[in-house]
């Protein structure tokens, strides 16, 4: 066991997958490093080196880069998928969902219940999400919300190095379409990351922290955040739960209301968009399943109803904080 | 491609059979007995049977929301398909998809289509799958006029000739998308279209069956040898309004009734054959009773059959979740 | 005043819009009623009629015909919008955002933020939403959550006819780019409307029926059934306030929470499916924000996580009724 | 369209001010006073200026992510879009958008887009506005191979030929698309592909500001007096990586080395006028002098300037809310 970043460990995952089943293939802009050129090859593989190395391990028939065509490639998975292959697409940034979306959420997500559950559309989509880049309002979003409004779609947001490699895993040998979220920030973290192959089942949620006066649910990136708050509130002997769901789709409720009734104070930090955000969506199972437990108001720490702004200044304001989070525990005490 | 009698029956059969089954089921929706939206293929069989007929099990299509005639053509059960379209738990889908969305995977049909233009990306999926597995497959994607329109099909045409795959783009210009002209809403032209994307393309009258079979054939055996997309465009009529309801007032006058005459695949396919020997008209006669009885069942079945378990409502959204 | 149905509501505010201002085209497919045909012009005007009668009075260079090609026109009433004229786009399902997304959420919704507060994109996109129709899968969804997570997106839902005409009039002199959802079940309803033009502003509920044990919220298409649902229990001594927001974006989020501090009780109806819905989004915003006020559990009232069925038994299953919400409503008291 | 002296300086300075910026913004990120996302459009001045030198007031150009060229092009103010790229308040977008979302409605300038395609439906709209109001105005959608594959980009093409639209597309061709080879992804031809659509085309070496300037005086002339859209294929190079921090490992040994020399449009430009007698070095080297100063000038301002107010970040998002 060595430590890895964010990066490899999504890498690591992919190529042992590979591997292991001749049915996975991946594709995505520049996935192989750039097709056609004069220079090297495996020269970027994706924009920011997540799948560098798979094109010389796997070949051009295993590891394919794509036109600029979203709706046709992210298509073309759900077709290959249907067909019997366990493609691994990308989708750059989540951002450009707007350009091929109807084939993630009116083609692959439906094709089992339209078609009276007679397909199996194993796809994995991977794409980036999340503001800290610098990457202003077209290049910074999160988005998962959309995805989990969708029946028929896996959304998963991993928090971490070793989140990451079990969850891609997992996704690969799931069967249905999953929604692979990484956070465009957290590629360089590193943590211990075992090297042989390994699952973290989605819809169980990971207790990250467990404290008798608020749970605090998050997300991705805002797991970390969440738990530096938890430190700090610590210091002023507020013990707190910190719950990172894995996946928004299917979510852990369960866990979820346990910690609720546990605690009776619920904090919710989404990095999404406030409005029908995943703020909203726990909040809302919390208010209709666990409202007996409830000792104080439901707080949820989001960005604000703006588009993610360039400046550094503005962007990082925009970004939910540990004070932030710390701020909200406080007011559901209050 | 020289067809033998089986097969000229076998098509023959097919092309009688979508266009009983179309004209079938305009009766009962105009009776109220089947409820949506249903889009009607009659008119354009020689399309759908001309291409499918060189298709086996290695091969996939994709369709568009006028996609009965595209089911039966790649061997969906007759039954199942009705039982679908009155929306009963015994049909193709359960009973959940309905016209728009009636799908067999075992048989390569990967689905009728609510979205205009979808059928390209997916098919350029289906190809990947028959490239990677060297199952000297193809993948075909059949829509419209309007359809070759949306980005996401002309996005696919490129998408299959930058990765070499074996898909066949057969644009069925039935002259309209909905009450829009095809003269109208199609800039320059569906085969400059084709150039355009580095593909080889063919214009075909679609009322002759053996006009498409031809053109379909040369493309279809390029692409199980590695050659590559091609496009044919197909031009041909519906005989019903875009979809039942639809008053057709866009048309001209009596275009209906001249095309009916004159524009009739089964009837052309029909002199033809007969004209050159190679069948006989009470050959035909004999399909023709047993198509009818077939479908006519179909209706009586699909009338009387159950509709889903309510339980049915939240199953199959996932495998597993 | 004369009864109109929510069809000619709209029409006649189009209508009524594009007499007064010049700036105010229309473009969507078959909208001037099929372009190039042999047979009768304005034969169509829009796949259910809502724009015909406006290519006879307005002409070629005010009512256009498109190709299918959402995202180029889509995408064109953006660009026009941003250079001057306050175009109304139709969508003609909202099923078909995917196709066209990036157009309105990258674009239209991000210009003036991005742009630093210098541009103005007054457009409008009418888009047919719900179920009901026995449309299946991918013509009958809701999707205004999604289109309300988006900042710089105004969202309409009228839930009548006279709604229909008073908030398209209003969405067309609006300066922002505005999502009207017309139900496609309820263009043939009938009500009393106004022949002269009249604006009902946006982000200001609509307090249908007044009552004091149970607030409940509902948009568009549920407004009228969360009202049947009202009668009934009315009669078991059980009233009910009902709630119209009108808009989901911006929301009227004081009246909400002055309600559910008067009776206590909250119920929210949402057509759309559960996940991260205007039934979340209601219930995260009371909970936080009138805890104190509630008396016992909110309760959602929406589709399952499923996709629209097919068969007409499922399908009427599938939408919420008014059983359900007079359920719902016995349940936070119980 | 002969340019008379005071066009050609013109034009020059509008190319130095481009090449100028990027090659200080390329020095500037490298010393990480730059934030974020920075393409550079170094070496591809002819195709801007050539273009825009004939657009005016009632013109509008969309852009793409490579955009301070365009921008400069059409007239943006140089220090505001330098405050704008160091995310400053006074920049030309509150410091709101940065180099990604750079814009000037005001200047007919729609925006750079951090989306690719994302600029041919928007022209569209322009050319709508121009030709609704009859200003005789063109609207320019300039986008790079890549974007030449995007869905959005080639149903904009259909658009703008069935609505007979004053629109230009500038398929600028540097041969990537990030790392990936035009030669590659780009199936058939561009010119093909107008022809598909019923565009007229042409194909210019984007290094030579009067051939590029001489192919699209003709497609805008003819846009004005109602001709319709036409596709302007430009093949040039970019002198640096895709964005800022790119090691451009996919490019040939001594490529850039070997555009610098061969294929920069300044020096072709210099040469060609020089020769001709048109212009004198000295002319052009005072310009060089002017540009260095004022684009010196506003990057010692961006420095020092400041952020955006706090409450910035939640102004702007509606007109009224
Ligand atoms: C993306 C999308 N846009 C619009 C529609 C609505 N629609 C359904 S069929 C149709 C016309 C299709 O015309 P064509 O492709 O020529 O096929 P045809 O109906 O003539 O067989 C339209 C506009 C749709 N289903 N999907
Ligand atoms: C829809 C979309 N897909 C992918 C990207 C990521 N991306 C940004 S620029 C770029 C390459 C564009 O190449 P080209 O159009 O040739 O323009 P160039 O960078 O060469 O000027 C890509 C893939 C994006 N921004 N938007
Ligand atoms: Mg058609
Ligand atoms: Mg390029």
């Amino acid at each position: 066991m060595a430590k890895k970043s964010y990066r490899q460990a999504i890498n690591e995952a992919i190529a042992q997958e590979m591997r292991r089943d001749e049915n996975v293939l991946i594709w995505g802009e520049d996935n192989a490093g750039g097709a056609g050129t004069e220079g090297e090859s495996d020269a970027w593989g994706g924009v920011l080196g997540v799948t560098k190395g798979l094109f010389p391990e796997f070949g051009p028939d295993r590891v394919l880069d794509t036109p600029i065509s979203e709706s046709a490639f992210i298509g073309a998975a759900a077709g290959a998928a249907a067909t019997g292959l366990r493609p691994v697409a990308e989708l750059m940034f989540v951002d450009f969902m707007g350009v091929c979306f109807d084939q993630i959420f009116n083609q692959a997500a439906k094709f089992r219940y339209m078609f009276g559950g007679k397909a199996v559309t194993p796809m994995v989509i991977r794409t980036m999400y999340g503001a800290g880049f610098r990457a202003a309002s077209q290049h910074s979003q999160a988005l998962y919300p959309v995805f989990t409004h969708i029946p028929g779609l896996k959304v998963i947001i991993p928090s971490s190095p070793y989140e990451a490699k079990g969850l891609m895993i997992q996704a690969i040998r799931d069967d249905d379409p999953c929604i692979f979220f990484e956070h465009k920030v957290m590629y360089d973290e590193e943590e211990e990351v075992p090297d042989d192959p390994y699952t973290i089942p989605f819809g169980e949620a990971n207790l990250t922290r467990e404290g008798d006066d608020v749970t605090i649910v998050a997300f991705g990136r805002m797991v970390q955040m969440a738990n530096q708050a938890a430190d700090a509130l610590e210091k002023d002997g507020i013990s707190c739960t910190v719950l990172d769901p894995r996946t928004t789709s299917p979510l852990d409720t369960d866990t979820i209301l346990e910690c609720v009734e546990d605690t009776g104070r619920l904090v919710v930090v989404d990095e999404a968009n406030p409005r029908c955000s995943m703020a909203s969506d726990i909040s809302g199972i919390v208010a209709q399943n666990a409202f007996k437990a409830l000792k104080g108001p439901i707080q949820m720490v989001t960005p604000p109803h703006t588009p993610v702004p360039f400046a550094p200044e503005l962007e990082d304001a925009f970004v939910p904080s540990p004070d932030k989070i710390a701020a909200a525990v406080r007011a559901t005490m209050a | 491609m020289q067809m033998n009698r089986e097969d000229l029956l076998e098509s023959y059969r097919t092309m009688r059979t979508i266009r009983d089954f179309e004209e079938r089921v305009h009766e009962e929706f105009s009776n109220g007995k089947i409820p949506g939206f249903v889009h009607l293929y009659a008119g354009e069989e020689a399309s759908a049977v001309g291409v499918c007929s060189h298709l086996d099990g290695r091969d996939a299509i994709a369709s568009t929301h006028r996609g009965h005639g595209h089911c039966i053509a790649k061997g969906c059960d007759v039954r199942s398909m009705m039982l679908e379209i009155y929306g009963r738990g015994d049909g193709l889908c359960g009973g959940k998809g309905g016209s728009m969305h009636i799908a067999d995977l075992e048989k390569g049909m990967l689905g009728a289509n609510g979205i205009v233009g979808a059928g390209p990306p997916l098919i350029c999926g289906a190809a990947v799958t028959a490239k990677y597995r060297k199952t000297g497959g193809v993948a075909v994607a059949f829509f419209g006029d309007g359809g070759s329109n949306q980005g996401t099909t002309l996005e696919s045409y490129n998408l299959a000739k930058v990765w070499n795959l074996p898909v066949i783009f057969v644009v069925e210009d039935n002259g309209y998308a909905e009450s829009t002209a095809s003269t109208w809403s199609v800039g320059g032209s569906q085969q400059d279209r084709a150039t355009g994307f580095g593909m080889p393309s063919a214009l075909v009258d679609g009322h002759d069956f053996f006009a498409v079979h031809e053109a379909a054939g040369e493309m279809i055996d390029r692409a199980r040898k590695g050659g590559g997309p091609s496009l044919l465009h197909v031009k041909l009529n519906r005989f019903f309004g875009h979809f039942e309801g639809d008053a057709m007032t866009y048309r001209g006058p009596g275009e209906i009734q001249r095309l009916r005459e004159e524009k009739d695949s089964l009837k052309i396919f029909r002199a033809r054959v007969t004209e050159a020997g190679l069948l006989t008209g009470d050959q035909l006669d004999e399909i023709d009773r047993e198509v009818m009885a077939l479908v006519n069942d179909s209706i009586t079945e699909s009338e009387a059959a159950a509709p889903p378990a309510h339980e049915q409502l939240v199953t199959d959204v996932y495998v597993s979740y």
